[in-house]
């Protein structure tokens, strides 16, 4: 629900996120291999058919964004990843918008760049056995409260009349920033143990 | 009890999502401790069958029920719990991140205490010729070798009824060789669904037969896996030994054909050549 | 293994289907943005009457559709429950204890039009054609390679990862019997998603493999060759004429002039 | 061309990134057209072998040269187009959304007209029983199904150069027959990786054996496949055809067992297992 659908933004708001997001694009794209392409390009489908999944969660369900474990797996290339996410999101599943994919790409891509960052400076700084558990989760749970952090900012911008969404919103992803803590933390413990070269490359 | 039916199937039929047909009225029934082969050509639904039989496929087009109890969502996680499946494709398998963990999956699930897990596991991975394996990553093993863990997790939790997909494809003659002497020893009711004739023929007691989702054929593994017009007809084929021999070769066959053996069987087999020869010489 | 049914129509036969796919995507994006940026509620009904008729027209399956609408309609329905409540405005009328804005209802309206309206362009637009010709259409429009690359692998390794996403829940719960607390339960599912991504890593690498080695080179060829034909150039023209023609109503204020030649 | 050797490989070590060891100083030569077996215990190093032979394994340690060219990164993309590989798991084989599409995909590349991709599409699915799947989508067919199609996408490219792991797992026996005698009829040069010794005994010529990563015999198929000794002693067993009548067997192979032959070949059989009678009495 992160994803915003057509209609609901002023046209100087989604026009930015394309301008905006083109800059990144060209700039994260021009630091990626072309080897990384394959590797990039699995994470973003599953990025993407997590985020077509439900999980169950006592009567409701939430469904899960792992944009924080992209950005642990894919270091800068977590943005393209992001955002060829959100455009077949939008494309194949009708899943947020067409006019809205620059301004989705960037509350979910930004969030991923940063988790990337609070990572790679957990596994340096730290030294304990536990540290990719504790940056696994730092990174992804930071980075769902961020995404839904920039949504709102983004909505509220846009009109005072949307701050009840806002708050149903911000609400509704409690819950999935408590599982993405756990899970990303257990996913990156998994990883390091069995495939530690899917992490992102961390020089010491 | 009085019921002594371990596996009845009444009236299944079953069409994949897509539209293709892989199960029409298929009906049986398998007594306890029962081994029975199932064979059939590629995509007859041996697999689709199985699937069934643990519950993987939902289905409400006929009828199934597993150790007196009918298979219903209600009924479901207590029917696991008896019923253990080798799928096909050890991929589907194995998805823990050692060997150790997930030869344990199923009997830690089963609450057993942490000596008895211990046991089970080492015993499974011995019983496979997998010993030493118990820190690998299942994930980078040879494909042979992750069958091998594939049965071993089942195995590990001992149950009633055992439906093995394939369990001797891509093994190695001797792994194929000690698979089949473990299954041998087990006293669960098992179904193995094959291409592997000759070790159904030494395994099993019963057969079916299958063809475009249909079962055409039900009887002793004698009779049925040496037959080789009825085998030839849905297209498959008799392992060549039986081709030559017939079935005087279940004898030889379940004494494993050891060197020493064909001497002593020698009378058998000139017996069954020139059984052979005269029918020959008898269709012509 | 569900396979999303992404080409499940691209097979049928209609207008959309043998339009140039090139045309196809510019023309109906035209159309979307053009929607988009509409705001009178009277115009955008009638642009979304407009996009009913092309999506009957291109013959996609109203059920397949429906099933689609669950996405959007998540949005829309808090769009809808929300709005009408707390924007601030002229009062309509109470529900129970609650009032609900003129403002609100309007707002709320304009918006689910606009969001159905592109959800329902889509379909006419891409489910008329194979992805892979999507990506090819792509690479016609100069889209930078890296980027066309990745979205053929993905598309590929979208199957991939919901292949292997099953058989892990498969083989997890044919073994997964008995109770478990909270703290396994937790444990067993980053196992099941860990062990999908190292497995969907390695399988998608072979599956690479497999390509190279059958002479793929980075695109992805199909026995298609794209022409733009007279009938092509004529559907263009007339979806090009509509999304400017939308606009132009708003403009000129058809819709106001017939309403003050009414009350005269 | 002078030189004839198709496959040359020396001193070729690999060990996985998690420290398995898989090759350990390979060395073999292979002649053009010939068809070599490849046999050895489950993790023996059979896969990991082949697919250094594509390039899919990068490893300076050791040198391959294929078709007179080095196998170096340069190089890979022309040795690619001239080496066909069937996987061992076929699931890494299809990738494309209908079985038309899979098949099509290498001869698409390789720039064919679209009448002869249709045309070689068409063949190939008939080389492996499979007509009519065309419109399927490959994902959701049975595991053997999946199998056979993985042998059509290579086969519709015709490369001088095949590796195959094998090919006939999980093939019903009609359609191991089938792939059995289509590979009999191609001129490529063939490796073949297989348990199943008998189809070896009938397509290959050479066989080379392996035991932990080393290749331990190479020779004519007809002495390695059949010397019982040898292969127990590396974890395999011979079939149990010829575990009765020895290399004997081998004209009775090659002719495919129909039961006219067994009669015409009744002499060798009943020579065959008094041979083995009197070896048995000497061993004694
Ligand atoms: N996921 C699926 N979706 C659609 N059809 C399927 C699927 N899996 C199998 N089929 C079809 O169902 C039929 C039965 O398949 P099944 O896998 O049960 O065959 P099988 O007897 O196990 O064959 P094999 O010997 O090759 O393993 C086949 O025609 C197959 O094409
Ligand atoms: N991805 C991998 N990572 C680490 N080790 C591996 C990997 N794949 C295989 N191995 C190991 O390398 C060795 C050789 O494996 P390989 O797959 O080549 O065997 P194989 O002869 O093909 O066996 P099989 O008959 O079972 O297919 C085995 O010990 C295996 O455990
Ligand atoms: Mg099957
Ligand atoms: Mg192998």
């Amino acid at each position: 629900m992160v994803h915003i659908a057509d209609g609901i933004l002023a046209p100087e708001i989604w026009i930015s996120g394309f301008i905006l997001t083109g800059v990144l694009l060209i700039y994260t794209l021009s630091k990626i291999k072309i080897e990384d392409v394959p590797k990039i390009s699995l994470v973003a489908s599953a990025v993407f058919v997590s985020s077509l999944l439900y999980v169950p969660l006592g009567p409701s369900s939430v469904h899960l964004l792992f944009v924080g474990l992209a950005g642990i797996l894919l270091g800068l290339g977590a943005f393209p990843a992001v955002f060829l996410a959100v455009v077949l999101q939008a494309f194949l599943f009708q899943h947020g918008g067409v006019t809205t994919i620059g301004i989705n790409s960037l509350t979910m891509g930004l969030p991923a760049l940063i988790s990337y960052g609070i990572f790679v400076v957990v596994i340096k700084k730290l030294s304990w056995k536990k540290r990719f558990v504790f940056g696994g989760s730092l990174a992804g749970g930071i980075a769902i409260l961020l995404a839904v952090l920039l949504t709102s900012t983004v909505l509220v911008v846009t009109g005072k009349e949307f701050i009840g969404l806002v708050v149903l919103l911000v609400a509704s992803h409690i819950p999935v920033i408590v599982i993405e803590t756990v899970l990303v933390g257990g996913i990156t413990e998994f990883l390091q143990k069995v495939k530690p070269e899917m992490l992102v490359e961390v020089k010491k | 009890m009085s019921d002594n039916r371990d596996i009845i199937v009444k009236n299944l039929s079953y069409t994949y999502p897509d539209g293709t047909p892989a199960l029409k009225d298929v009906c049986f029934e398998i007594t306890k401790g029962e081994n029975v082969a199932l064979v059939g050509q590629n995509g007859a639904g041996k697999s689709t069958l199985l699937l069934h039989l643990n519950g993987v496929i939902e289905n409400n087009n006929g009828c199934i029920t597993i150790v007196g109890k009918q298979l219903d969502k209600k009924n479901v996680p207590d029917i696991r719990k008896k019923v253990g499946v080798v799928f096909q494709d050890p991929d589907d398998q194995l998805f823990m991140s050692t060997v150790f963990d997930d030869v344990a999956f199923g009997p830690i699930n089963m609450g057993f205490s942490e000596e008895t897990v211990k046991e089970r596991v080492k015993k499974s991975l011995q019983k496979v010729g997998l010993s030493g394996f118990e820190e690998r990553c299942p994930h980078h093993l040879s494909f042979g070798e992750k069958k091998r863990i594939s049965v071993a997790t089942v195995l590990s939790m001992t149950p009633d009824i055992l439906l093995l997909d394939e369990p001797t494809s891509n093994l190695d003659p001797g792994g194929r060789r000690n698979i089949i002497e473990t299954l041998k020893t087990l006293d669960s009711t098992k179904i193995i669904a094959s291409h592997d004739i000759e070790s159904l023929l030494e395994i099993c007691d019963n057969a079916i037969l299958m063809d475009k989702g249909r079962v055409v054929a039900t009887g002793r593994s004698e009779d049925i896996l040496t037959d080789i017009e009825l085998l030839n007809s849905h297209g498959l084929e008799a392992p060549s030994i039986v081709k030559m021999l017939g079935d005087d070769v279940i004898p030889l066959l379940r004494d494993n054909f050891d060197s020493s053996q064909i001497k002593r069987h020698e009378k058998t087999i000139k017996k069954a050549i020139s059984k052979k020869r005269k029918k020959e010489i008898f269709c012509k | 293994m569900t396979h999303f049914d992404i080409d499940k129509y691209a097979y049928l036969k209609s207008p959309f289907h043998n339009f140039d796919p090139r045309a196809k995507v510019l023309c109906f994006l035209l159309l979307i943005f053009s929607i988009v940026l509409l705001n009178d509620i009277r115009v955008l009904l009638i642009a979304f009457i407009s996009t009913i008729i092309l999506v009957l027209i291109s013959k996609i399956p109203l059920l397949f559709i429906l099933k689609r609408f669950k996405w959007v309609a998540l949005f829309i329905f808090a769009v809808l429950v929300v709005l009408p409540f707390t924007v601030p405005g002229e009062n309509a009328f109470y529900i129970g204890f609650l009032s609900v804005s003129h403002s609100g209802i309007l707002l709320a309206t304009r918006v689910s039009l606009k969001a159905f309206s592109v959800m329902l362009l889509i379909f006419p637009m891409l489910s008329t054609m194979k992805f892979v010709i999507f990506i090819k259409t792509l690479e016609h429009f100069k889209i930078p390679d890296k980027l066309v690359q990745m979205i053929s692998f993905i598309y590929r390794y979208i199957f991939v990862v919901s292949n292997e996403f099953q058989r892990t829940l498969r083989s997890v719960s044919s073994r997964n019997v008995g109770k478990k607390t909270r703290i396994f339960r937790h444990h067993i599912l980053s196992n099941i998603i860990g062990m999908t991504l190292v497995r969907s890593y390695e399988r998608g690498e072979r599956i690479r493999i497999a390509m190279l080695s059958r002479g793929y080179n980075g695109n992805m060829k199909t026995l298609n060759s794209f022409r733009m034909t007279k009938k092509d150039l004529i559907k263009c023209s007339i979806i090009i004429i509509w999304s400017i023609s939308l606009h132009v109503i708003v403009l000129t204020k058809i819709l106001d002039l017939a309403r003050v030649v009414n009350s005269v």
